[in-house]
């Protein structure tokens, strides 16, 4: 409807700005809107608040030390639940883990996200002869057993220790991102904004930065938020082979890894169980968060 | 790993130390050690079960590990501890040995000794034959001394008891095609070898397992080669040999089924059948509680549910093996072949070194972690060798004050206040400390050591804040890395006592580096001529024992026991080393 | 067709001569090597002794002719010989290859089995209880190590009911090729495929779920149901036909899956197969044995997504590989 | 001096195939195109989907690399310049495209959208900016806070105006439209031509116009050029395409515009058989044996045909 | 007076938006008589498809509302069960989609998607039907019927993939056709061939069409009768010469006004203020076009505006089509215009 109007423009300005909802602002509302992930949401953010904030209230000295005489009891009033062959309590063991466990995630997601961001984009914005090429070394990647390569990696390192961990993760795992990011970047490229600012005469890396990362942002938000689920409990297959976190370094995986041993499956639950289900409700967690956040970035599934 | 686990006696173990890869495979026990040890369990040696054994029993063995078994299964070429369990149903030994491991005449052969302890004759008895029907001939056993000296064999077997034999360095250089020291009578029965060098280990390590030459193939005529006997199915699907078990059906890396060998030369089998099959670590337990096998070595950390497993009975043995401290006192010289002491070293002093082992609670580790099924060694020759363990060994214990009193003697005291002592110069004294990985305890034992040696004020720290994967561990410790200071290692033990191999001046697997006149001496005197003497060879270990407990090269931590879990309705079965028992021809099954 | 597949074997090449580089450099970087790993410390194999060992293996050459020799052999079909299995590597493979691939192969069968019908209703009927239910599962399938999964399944169906065996591939006293001897086999594999496979149905559930939802609302599912075509009719003939296509394609990735939980199965149902292999290998040093496993999995990519791609040429009219 | 003269402009897309995916041929999108432009005109350029208008469009501006001709910026040769010397003149030539819903940036509200090339070229402060985005934002009929609004916010209409704002932000002497009004709606569209007529006097630009429909293109443009398969069959002023076509291809897109007075819809219909026939009649007329048009003939000083 | 195939009284279909139900047909009436075409026009959202996916029941009835009745062959469509709904679909009443790109089933033959209909709502034989298919790919004007009978979607262009559709829709002689903006996605020149076919065809067989265009150029060539929507509502009603030539409507009126082809060159379009309202932001109080032409008197407009039968057969909705004229001095001048979305 047209209507003829002088603008108080501050006010209308104002007011505009609040119109137009950030994608955080969108995703807020689709969480809000969503029970399951409101939920998810926050029982998330207690887990992580704990976790991160753990190192406040427990000695990590005192935790790491050592006592055999109170190996492998149950949950008591003192050791919430209970303690593990060396004496040390599960509990706080469970959130230097899930803290060690997430931040892990959270960077060989990050980083492999963007290994795979920056080499999608390249690739599906020059397209042509550089996405060729880019993309044979791309499929020669993805022939990698990675598995086994992580395992012979492992075995290499000398100095083997999370960050290191994590630098091998994340360089193994960003080939499917990078597929991914690349096959919208190449739809992308066909969309006259794109077209538009090359008319502009705005620089290609400004264009892939600025331009079409934005809009394909979502669907890397999205589909990180996913894969950082499955990250978590990156290390727990590996510390079940043997090559997990160097020893000593608590992990969620560390924990789980006592499940190798069938006795502990059965007669000290404590020590592996929470740290399963820990892992189980995170990821569930993240995963329904995640689905909110998809919904957020595709209006037409929008339940807000 | 270890290779300790013939039942058929010392002498079918294979001669052989090697490092533990600490992957919890406890095993063996003497009764009287076990009652002069710290601990308080005790376990049979032999099954109780007294009941008449039926006729063609039928029997399952579990093979606990995660891993396939390779099924090489031929004494000369084999690798895996698994396989050397395959072989002793259905090959063995010509001679038998006793509880010390030295051979008797009581097996398929009988041997004797010259005079100057150079030359063993070895007569085979009559109606020792091949499951294939032919006789075990004494050129079989000459075959197998072709094999291992031969210049193509690669496998850890040509040892220093097979380059002793005369002429046998020339062999495998390729320079001739016979042997000097090894004749063979017209009757093809029996055969003499010939020593370059008369050593006692002899008589627990000498090689007497025959070969099938006419089975599998001779190399000397070019019939066949060792690559090829390697390969063959001979050796891997249908092996053959003169034990008291045929091999009826393999399948490869999960299970063998064995059948009586009616032509056994002991008499008939008393079993049917074996079924020797893999069991995971994670399953034994539950097997045995369902049947499914009759005999399985439980890992110690499912020790206490084992116990509450109402089928089964639990016998146990100390195991030939010891975990140990280290302390780098050197280098070792490529040059010269020998080990160098250092005299810069950190551990100069050996006080020092002794208030470190008197650190260590070495007690509660193996009370507590281990239920009782490790407890705190004393002396490097473990109680297994019965005659030359010193059991009245004077050893640091588990004493903190001690240890604090020794370091305050030799000058290392807290100057800077920081609750950790500074070496006599006053700069810091931070040991780093190399450990491997594998196995749960692992790390929780470093560190507890760790905490003892920081109670007494030494400050350690894990080399590269972590734990070793089990080869770079060994690569850096064979290396001399210089930023080890200290580290805890493994030996398994074989049947013979001496300890040259891994405490000798010239022996590059002395980690620690550790040499002196005295050493040298004790060493040479132990595997001299004189040392055929028992009593002699006694008191020079013993002397040795001593000079290494005030020494401290290294620090023995624990010894261990391994668990093995029965049927009960398993009879005749033992687990004494020598004892008739041990013997698998006599298991059987009652019911 | 065969052109396609030709080039594809062709470009294969280069892409296994690059793999096999780099895992040959990557295996002889690893620390120690195939002595130190078979006679490690054995006082009775002297220094002297092991050098020599060395020597004759050639492990004392520098790499790049050592890596040399051995694809030169490799081309030859001789990928050398193992050191701990005193075996042609061949030989030491063939035997576990037969059992991995009979694992695998039923884990991808009733990986689809269990997948396909779930995706399927999953989509067809969204946010219905049905929908949630799988959706739930599918996260947890996601969530749980196959590790505790292996080892509850295994407790619980071997141990406590007793309904099948603990380990191994077949009871060794039956004679091979009877009937019970198929159904030893079938016995045996029983829990090492269901636990992998119960886990490996997330990303087709994932896939089919969504691309359901996405094919729904396409136009000629409208032009179908503007013809008369019933409800039912138009899921089955339209819908879910278009969806299930894809799925072709994931083949490739399905088995690089599969390779990485053999490994985990293999060894908590003492199965003998490449995974548990692979593992042994790499803790003795034998990188012979190391580098063909890993070859052999590029090899079993390749060919999948190569296969992959011809289904999909096959069952998708648009794409015509010529 | 003409502004833009193209000269036998190529652009052949290459197609991969066999063996090692090596160029087994190519699509010939553009095969030769001639014409000029004269400033302050606009110059239409028609043909059915596919004929390779884009294509022109987009080789002149340089999204397309042209495969070979010339195409004379002021006497430059664009085809032949460097990338640096080239971005001089992307401030002289503009474009608006034909999607009003993908040619505007999402993500962005509509100030960056329309300052981005004002931060390519010029160094300007943000209150500068802000002023000048405010001028064009208002230049185009939009209100002034509209520019903190995103395109979503803003009809198809409108959007195709916030693109023209951004072509003209920087002063272009040539704006291609390739389809400006093919996505709107006729009311919607006849509010972009209409304003686009407005500014091409105020800001004197010439138009490269390109569209599938004759009824626009009649509307819009002084002269036409007609595309077939790449190259041009016809070209002429509107008044000598429309009423007078030569090349059968013209009068049979000239017959497909629907008729607007329902009592002559049979007529029509006769007529678009009549030329069918012709056109299969007199083929070879129009077309040499490869099926291939005849080069440009002239007719008179602004017509011309493609005919033997 | 010809028979009706299609009487639809007062339907109102309404989506729901976040819990709420907005009409986007509403209240519309309409009768289509045996071999007519009867063409619908208005611009983009005003209602047409969803006009149309109703009589077909093709909305998905979790957000969707469906009001009054849908006369056909003796029975409201609207209640019909599904199953029975489905012997109408694709036999009595065909359907012709806007993109011939989409509407066709990727990985079905071309064949197989013509004689699907027949599976349905006939007993014909395999041979049969495939001597049917042939006929109906020759009827509809494609020439190597037995090729494209065996090919896929992808492999025909666009204007091929159309004729397809069409022959899709008649495969089961229906009596009524309803036709999407069957042209809109196609070149000019095609759009010509298609609408001469369907013209020929509707000689041939004699069905009612409801043309769904916002095309008025192919109103021109093909309809009989003309509806004209705005904003869920039926304005204008006619004939087609006499809404050609007599057009009363306001928007009617502007519509033929702002088409270039109807001017001469370089003469001013005319443009309609503003834009058409979304269904949330529609007031649905009044004459809906009024605020477009704000320059009419309120008073001009009816309150409740209603269909007066201005001429005979023409009907026409509000009164301010009296008074409406286009203000000369408008065009040119400049304003800003908001919107409200
Ligand atoms: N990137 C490309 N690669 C290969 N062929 C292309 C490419 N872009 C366009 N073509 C082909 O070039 C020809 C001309 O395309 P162009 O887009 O210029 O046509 P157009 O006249 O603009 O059509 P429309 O009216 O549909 O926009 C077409 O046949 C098209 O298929
Ligand atoms: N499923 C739906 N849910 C909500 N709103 C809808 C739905 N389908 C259509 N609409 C709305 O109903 C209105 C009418 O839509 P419809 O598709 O009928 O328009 P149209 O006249 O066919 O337009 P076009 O010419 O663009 O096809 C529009 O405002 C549209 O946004
Ligand atoms: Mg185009
Ligand atoms: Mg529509």
């Amino acid at each position: 409807m047209a209507t003829k109007t002088t603008i108080d423009s501050k006010q209308l300005i104002a007011q505009e700005k609040k119109n137009n909802p950030s994608f955080a602002k969108t995703v807020w509302r689709e969480i809000i809107h969503d029970k399951v992930a409101l939920i998810s949401l926050c029982i998330l953010t207690v887990i992580l608040i704990v976790a991160y904030s753990s190192p406040l209230f427990i000695d990590q000295v005192e935790m790491k030390r050592v006592n055999f005489f109170n190996n492998w009891k149950p949950p008591s009033a003192e050791n919430w639940l209970g303690t593990d062959d060396g004496g040390r309590d599960v509990f706080s063991l469970m959130l230097l883990g899930t803290r060690n466990s997430f931040t892990i995630g959270l960077l060989v997601t990050l980083f492999a996200g963007s290994i795979g961001l920056t080499y999608g984009l390249i690739s599906g914005y020059f397209g042509g002869v550089v996405d060729n090429i880019m993309m044979r070394i791309l499929e020669f990647l993805m022939v990698l057993p990675t598995l086994m390569i992580v395992i012979v990696l492992v075995v290499i390192i000398p100095n083997y220790n999370v960050l290191s961990f994590v630098l091998i993760m994340s360089l193994l795992y960003w080939f499917g991102k990078a597929r991914l990011v690349r096959s919208r970047a190449i739809q992308e490229r066909e969309l006259d904004y794109i077209n538009a600012s090359r008319t502009l005469g705005t620089p290609s890396w400004k264009i892939m930065l600025f331009e079409m990362f934005p809009n394909i942002s979502s669907l890397v938000i999205v589909n990180m938020t996913l894969t950082l689920a499955g990250n978590i409990g990156l290390e727990t297959g590996l510390t079940f082979l043997g090559f997990g976190l160097p020893d000593g370094t608590p992990s969620l995986g560390t924990l789980i890894g006592f499940a190798r041993n069938p006795d502990l499956v059965q007669n000290k639950w404590w020590v592996w169980l929470p740290a399963a289900l820990l892992i189980l409700v995170m990821m569930l967690c993240i995963n329904y968060i995640g689905q909110a956040v998809k919904r957020a970035s595709d209006a037409r599934q929008r339940l807000a | 790993a270890c290779s300790g686990k013939d039942k058929e006696g010392s002498g079918e173990k294979e001669p052989g130390k090697e490092p533990e890869k600490e992957q919890e495979e406890t095993k063996g026990e003497d009764e009287e050690e076990a009652e002069e040890s710290s601990t308080n369990i005790d376990f049979p040696l032999e099954v109780s079960n007294n009941a008449e054994p039926i006729e063609d029993g039928e029997m399952t063995v579990g093979m606990v590990t995660d891993t396939p078994f390779e099924g090489t299964l031929n004494r000369v070429f084999y690798s895996g501890v698994y396989d050397a369990e395959i072989l002793q149903y259905f090959d063995e030994r010509l001679l038998a040995s006793d509880g010390d491991y030295l051979i008797t005449n009581e097996g398929a052969a009988e041997y004797k000794l010259s005079d100057d302890k150079k030359t063993i004759t070895i007569k085979i008895r009559d109606g020792v034959n091949w499951h294939d029907g032919e006789p075990v001939k004494a050129s079989d056993l000459l075959y197998a001394y072709q094999l291992l000296g031969h210049p193509d064999y690669v496998g850890e077997r040509y040892t220093f008891l097979i380059q002793n034999v005369e002429g046998m360095p020339e062999y495998h250089a390729g320079e001739t095609t016979e042997i000097s020291g090894i004749t063979v009578s017209d009757d093809d029965k029996e055969i003499t070898i010939t020593y370059t060098e008369a050593t006692p280990s002899l008589m627990s390590g000498i090689w007497a397992y025959p070969v099938p030459r006419h089975y599998v193939g001779d190399i000397m005529t070019g019939e066949t080669t060792i690559e090829e006997i390697e390969s063959s199915d001979k050796i891997r699907m249908n092996p053959i040999g003169f034990g008291p078990y045929k091999v009826a059906k393999i399948v490869p890396g999960e299970s063998v089924l064995f059948e009586r060998n009616e032509d056994y030369w002991r008499g008939k089998p008393a079993l049917k059948s074996i079924v020797l099959k893999v069991v995971s670590t994670a399953t034994v337990l539950e097997s045995l509680k369902k049947g499914d096998v009759d005999l399985a070595s439980i890992p110690t950390d499912q020790y206490l549910n084992a116990k509450d497993i109402d089928n089964i009975e639990i016998l146990g043995a100390i195991d030939y093996a010891y975990t140990y401290i280290g302390f780098k006192l050197g280098k070792w010289d490529e040059e010269k072949k020998e080990n160098i002491m250092d005299p810069n070293s950190k551990f100069a002093d050996k006080r020092v070194r002794q208030a470190m082992w008197y650190a260590m609670d070495n007690e509660t580790i193996g009370k507590e972690l281990y239920h009782g099924l490790r407890y705190p060694a004393t002396s490097l020759i473990i109680p297994v060798f019965e005659s030359f363990h010193d059991a009245d060994l004077e050893t640091p214990s588990y004493d903190p004050e001690k240890a604090k009193a020794l370091l305050d003697e030799a000058g290392f005291v807290d100057v800077d206040g920081d609750g950790f002592r500074e070496d006599p110069d006053g700069n810091e004294f931070v040991l780093n400390f190399a450990s491997m990985s594998g196995g749960e305890t692992a790390q929780p034992i470093a560190q507890y050591y760790m905490q003892n040696w920081a109670d007494v004020g030494i400050k350690v720290q894990l080399l590269d804040g972590r734990l070793h994967e089990f080869n770079s561990f060994y690569d850096m410790v064979k290396a001399d890395e210089p930023k080890i200071d200290i580290f805890q290692g493994a030996w398994s033990v074989a049947s013979d006592p001496d300890p040259s191999g891994i405490y000798g001046r010239t022996s590059a697997f002395n980690y620690s580096r550790f040499t002196s006149e005295k050493n040298d001496e004790l060493l040479a005197a132990g595997t001299s001529e004189k040392a055929f003497d028992p009593e002699y060879r006694k008191d020079i270990y013993k002397q040795w024992q001593a000079l290494m407990a005030d020494e401290v090269p290294v620090a023995p931590t624990v010894y261990r026991y391994y668990l093995t879990g029965v049927n009960k309705r398993v009879v005749n079965y033992s687990e004494e080393p020598g004892s008739e028992n041990a013997r698998p021809w006599k298991w059987a099954v009652s019911e | 067709m065969l052109k396609f597949i030709l080039r594809r074997t062709l470009l294969m090449i280069p892409q296994l001569i690059l793999l096999s580089l780099i895992i040959f450099v990557l295996a002889k970087a690893m620390p120690g090597d195939a002595v130190t790993g078979a006679f490690m410390g054995n006082p009775d194999v002297t220094p002297e002794r092991m050098e020599e060992i060395r020597e004759k293996y050639g492990l004392n050459d520098p790499w790049y002719v050592q890596y040399g020799r051995w694809i030169g052999n490799a081309v030859t079909g001789d990928f050398g010989k193992s050191y701990t299995h005193k075996q042609p590597v061949t030989t030491v493979i063939a035997g576990r290859l037969e059992n991995t691939i009979l694992l695998n192969f039923f884990v991808l069968i009733v990986t689809y089995i269990i997948a396909l019908p779930l995706g399927i209703i999953a989509g067809r009927w969204t946010d219905s209880w049905a929908d949630k239910l799988i959706v739930t599962y599918n996260y947890v399938s996601f969530a749980t190590p196959l590790f505790v999964f292996a080892l509850l399944m295994l407790f619980c169906f071997s141990f406590i009911l007793n309904w099948f065996p603990s380990g191994g591939s077949v009871d060794i006293k039956i004679e091979a090729g009877t009937w019970e001897y198929i159904v030893s086999r079938a016995k045996h594999l029983f829990l090492p495929v269901m636990s992998t496979a119960l886990l490996a149905t997330y990303s087709t559930i994932q896939y089919l779920r969504n691309d359901i939802i996405d094919q729904k609302v396409k136009d000629y599912v409208k032009t179908a149901r503007a013809k008369g075509v019933p409800e039912g009719k138009v899921y089955t003939r339209h819908i879910f036909r278009n969806s299930l296509l894809p799925i072709a394609a994931f083949l490739g990735l399905e088995i690089t899956g599969l390779i990485g939980g053999s490994i985990f199965v293999e060894s908590i149902y003492s199965y003998p197969g490449l995974g548990r292999l692979f593992l042994d290998s790499i803790l003795l040093r034998d990188y012979q044995v190391v580098t063909a496993i890993v070859m052999l999995s590029g090899i079993a990519i390749i060919v999948g997504t190569m296969l992959s791609d011809i289904i999909l040429s096959i069952v998708d009219p648009r794409i015509r590989i010529e | 001096m003409s502004l833009l003269k193209v000269n036998d402009l190529k652009v052949h897309y290459p197609i991969r195939g066999g063996f090692f995916r090596r160029v087994v041929d190519s699509v010939r999108a553009v095969d030769g195109i001639s014409f000029e432009l004269q400033p302050g005109e606009t110059y239409g350029l028609v043909g059915e989907s596919g004929c390779g208008k884009t294509t022109s469009g987009r080789a002149i501006i340089g999204l397309n690399k042209a495969t070979s001709g010339e195409m004379l910026f002021e006497g430059k040769d664009l085809a032949k310049m460097r990338r640096a010397e080239r971005r001089k003149y992307t401030k002289d030539i503009q474009m608006i495209f034909q999607d009003p819903y993908s040619s505007l940036n999402g993500r962005k509200n509509v100030l960056s959208i329309i300052a981005e090339p004002l931060r390519n070229f010029e160094r300007l402060s943000a209150k500068e900016e802000l002023i000048k985005v405010q001028e064009l934002v208002e230049r185009v009929g939009l209100s002034p806070e509209s520019i903190y609004k995103y395109p979503h916010q803003f009809s198809g209409g409108q959007r195709q105006r916030i693109g023209i704002a951004r072509a003209l932000a920087l002063r272009p002497k040539l704006i291609i439209a390739d389809e400006p009004v093919s996505a709107l709606d006729v009311s919607v569209q006849a509010q972009v031509l209409n304003f686009m007529q407005e500014i091409q006097e105020d800001f004197n630009l010439t138009y490269l116009f390109i569209s599938h429909d004759l009824g626009i293109i009649q509307h819009m443009c002084d002269r036409i050029g007609i595309m077939y398969r790449g190259r041009f069959v016809e070209e002429g002023t509107a008044d000598e395409i429309y009423n007078n076509p030569q090349h059968v291809y013209t009068k049979r897109l000239i017959a497909a515009i629907p008729e607007m007075n329902p009592e002559k819809r049979f007529e029509k219909m006769h007529l678009r058989q009549a030329i069918n026939q012709e056109y299969q009649k007199e083929y070879n007329t129009y077309f040499d044996k490869d099926g291939r048009m005849f080069d440009l003939k002239k007719l008179s000083d602004t017509h011309s045909v493609a005919m033997q | 007076m010809k028979n009706p195939v299609l009487e639809i009284k007062d339907l109102r279909t309404s989506f729901s938006i976040k819990g709420d139900y907005y009409a986007a047909v509403d209240g519309v009436s309409l009768t289509v008589y045996e071999n007519e075409v009867v063409a619908i026009v208005g611009e983009s959202g005003c209602g047409k498809s969803a006009l149309a996916l109703s009589i077909m029941g093709l909305h998905n009835l979790k957000n969707t509302k469906l009001e009054g009745q849908v006369n056909f062959g003796g029975q409201n469509l609207l209640t019909l069960s599904p199953s029975k709904l489905n012997k109408v679909r694709g036999k009595d009443i065909g359907m012709i989609f806007q993109d011939p790109m989409t509407a066709l089933n990727p990985l079905a033959t071309i064949g197989r998607q013509i004689e699907e209909p027949m599976d349905y709502h006939t007993k014909l034989s395999a041979a049969e039907k495939k001597r049917r298919t042939l006929e109906l790919l020759r009827r509809v004007g494609i020439k190597n019927e037995q090729r494209v009978y065996g090919q896929y979607p992808h492999e025909l262009s666009g204007g091929m993939r159309q004729r397809v559709v069409i022959a899709i829709a008649l495969s089961c002689d229906p009596v009524l056709l309803l036709a999407d903006e069957p042209t809109t996605a196609l070149d000019v020149t095609i759009q010509a061939q298609i609408m001469d076919l369907m013209k020929e065809l509707q000689n041939q067989m004699k069905t009612g069409i409801i043309l769904i265009t916002h095309d008025l150029g192919v109103v021109a060539e093909m309809a009989d009768r003309v509806v004209v929507m705005y904003a869920g509502e039926v304005v204008e009603i006619a004939e087609v010469q006499e809404l050609f030539q007599n057009p009363l409507h306001p928007y009617t009126r502007s519509l033929l006004n702002s088409i270039p082809s109807n001017l001469e060159a370089k003469e001013k379009l005319h443009v309609i203020d503003g834009i058409v309202p979304s269904i949330q932001n529609l007031d649905r109080t009044g004459c809906r076009f009024a605020p477009r032409i704000n320059w009419i008197p309120e008073q001009d407009h009816e309150e409740q505006p209603e269909m007066h039968e201005a001429e005979p057969n023409h009907f026409v909705r509000c009164t301010c089509y009296k008074t409406f004229y286009f203000p000369e001095d408008r065009v040119g001048e400049r304003e800003y215009v908001t919107t409200e979305s």
